[in-house]
């Protein structure tokens, strides 16, 4: 009982599609033992031109001696535009502890948030500044006059707050963890 | 529930705990359903009599109620206290309909049905139960889907699409390592003075000469140096070593002025 | 100078296949200033279209608002195979239910989830936020302010929907679960 190269064909693209990195067709084969070589190699071939036709944004590519679904590089500027408008929300797990930080201590200076963290926190407050997810809120009136920090407007938008009074607290969470008994 | 509606009499229910008489629960073979609590265990009684959920027999699904918690019991489960202001509610009703309606008058006659309550909460669960499968039927059909495999741009965005709990899990995450870190820090410190004292009567114990200046370059801290410091300076005040100096500058010396250390004796 | 439907529709398959989660109509409108609506509007239609042809391995798909690429469901079989995974934990009936009832009561806090649930939601409710399925919608203006929870955008992402409308009404199960307890 041999696959036929219509029924392989959807497969093969599927498989393609989810592997990361380029899969050959020996790795394919085994997958598939269900197909013949033969009607491997003429699936493949077959998808390969389904790719090629035009009006594509993707192409089925030959790279180091696997098949990979690829972007076309004629798109390369939309990509780039595209990494660039990435929603702001998304933040480095680095970025968001120190975001958490802020929002729970604030107003903080950087050497605070560093003493909370344990861990240098300039680059993390420097992003988080670009991203106006935090905003100087005056100095600290002590040796060096540090700077304080604090949530900003977009912060409440992006979290979808209403005040900083709506921020969980541990309370909230306490009868999560104690009352665990049956859920 | 409130307190003045509990039952004060008729059925005792044995669900507490025994802490004698412990049955192990490996000797029973009888596998109990799971439910997802007492309102999931009356809808499965009500579907297993094929009664209606509007005229509920209450005093047969009470008894098969009843009866589960027993036979949980018996495998020595925990039973969720739930369970039991259920039981309770059942008892409840079933007391309430035994009592013969009080005699009223015409316009007052459509008394309420002691079960509405437990009836609208039924139908009510029962909705919710049913959306859950039809979420769980979803969520299969989503595992047999796949999103295509990694991508090198992907690799250049380690990022996360945070939520106000995970705002709030990192700043506990952070808060409980400060504290690790300070409770670390305090343990280390806490090499206190009567420690060091402690430690030094037990150097001092196996040597009858030791060099100080050698000694206080093996403190890794400030604290830990200053602490030292003054424990030597307790050891000589209680006279168990006196300090000499072999020329100016030089090395110093710490030599033991008795054989015996007195409060190493007091301590056997 | 605005782009034609023919030329849009390969830009816009490269950007649904590069971004890592569905990305929406808007935010393609951003990153393609060029076009007007009307034509990408078009152009995601007619790219739509070329993915329900016959023979394809992948569809696009409308999840939570966005356009996202994705393996057919009767091909998961040989993608399990060359993944060697097997399927993720699937949630307990406990945090299914509590799901259910947050999804089509929200925002709502978790004692009036137990109400309706009859037993102790707590840990079902933590390992919905764990998961990302349910999150803290602020606080509910009453005696201790609880916090009132709703459904994430993970959660149409897990459940392949792409609002909330597309699930039936509570109404609908009722009518459901009448006919079974009547018998």
């Amino acid at each position: 009982m041999t696959m036929r190269a219509e029924e392989l064909k959807p497969i093969l693209e599927a498989l393609i599609f989810t592997a990361s990195e380029p899969i050959t067709e020996e790795e394919l084969a085994q997958i598939l033992p269900e197909a013949d070589r033969a009607t491997l190699a003429a699936a493949l071939e077959a998808l390969r031109r389904d790719y090629e036709a035009e009006g594509r944004g993707l192409e089925l590519r030959r790279i180091a001696g696997g098949y990979r679904i690829c972007t076309r590089p004629e798109h390369h500027e939309y990509i780039r535009r595209y990494l660039k408008t990435r929603p702001s929300a998304r933040l480095s797990m680095a970025a968001l502890e120190t975001l958490a930080v802020i929002a729970y201590r604030q107003p903080i200076t950087l050497p605070e948030i560093q003493e909370i963290r344990g861990v240098n926190s300039a680059r993390a407050v420097r992003t988080l500044l670009e991203k106006r997810l935090i905003e100087p809120k005056g100095r600290k009136p002590v040796v060096g006059r540090p700077i304080l920090y604090g949530t900003s407007r977009e912060f409440l938008i992006q979290f979808g707050l209403n005040d900083l009074s709506e921020l969980p607290t541990i309370e909230d969470f306490e009868e999560l963890t104690e009352g665990a008994s049956a859920s | 529930m409130r307190e003045g509606e509990w039952p004060d009499q008729g059925e005792e229910i044995p669900l507490h705990e025994r802490e004698s008489e412990r049955v192990s629960s490996a000797r029973y073979t009888v596998k109990l359903e799971v439910f997802e609590g007492p309102l999931d265990l009356l809808l499965h009684l009500i579907k297993q009599e094929r009664v209606s959920i509007y005229d509920i027999p209450i005093a047969r699904i009470t008894e098969q109620y009843l009866d589960y918690l027993r036979r949980m019991e018996a495998l020595d489960l925990t039973i969720a206290s739930e369970y039991l202001v259920m039981a309770a509610t059942l008892i409840y009703i079933k007391s309430k309909m035994l009592l013969p309606a009080p005699a009223r008058a015409a316009d007052e006659a459509e008394e309420e049905d002691p079960r509405r309550e437990l009836v609208r909460r039924l139908l009510e669960y029962q909705k919710y139960k049913a959306a859950a499968e039809l979420l769980w039927s979803r969520a299969e059909r989503e595992q047999a889907t796949f999103t295509r495999g990694r991508l090198e741009t992907d690799e250049a965005n380690p990022e996360v699409n945070a939520t106000v709990f995970d705002l709030f899990r990192a700043f506990q995450r952070a808060m409980e390592r400060l504290k690790e870190r300070r409770e670390l820090v305090i343990a280390r410190e806490q090499i206190t003075l009567a420690e060091k004292i402690a430690e030094l009567r037990a150097l001092f114990r196996e040597r009858e000469r030791v060099d100080i200046t050698a000694l206080f370059e093996t403190a890794r801290s400030r604290r830990e140096l200053l602490i030292l410091f003054l424990a030597v300076l307790e050891l000589v005040r209680i006279a168990l070593i006196r300090l000499v100096q072999t020329e100016r500058f030089g090395r110093i010396l710490a030599l033991r002025t008795s054989d015996v250390d007195p409060e190493a004796d007091a301590a056997g």
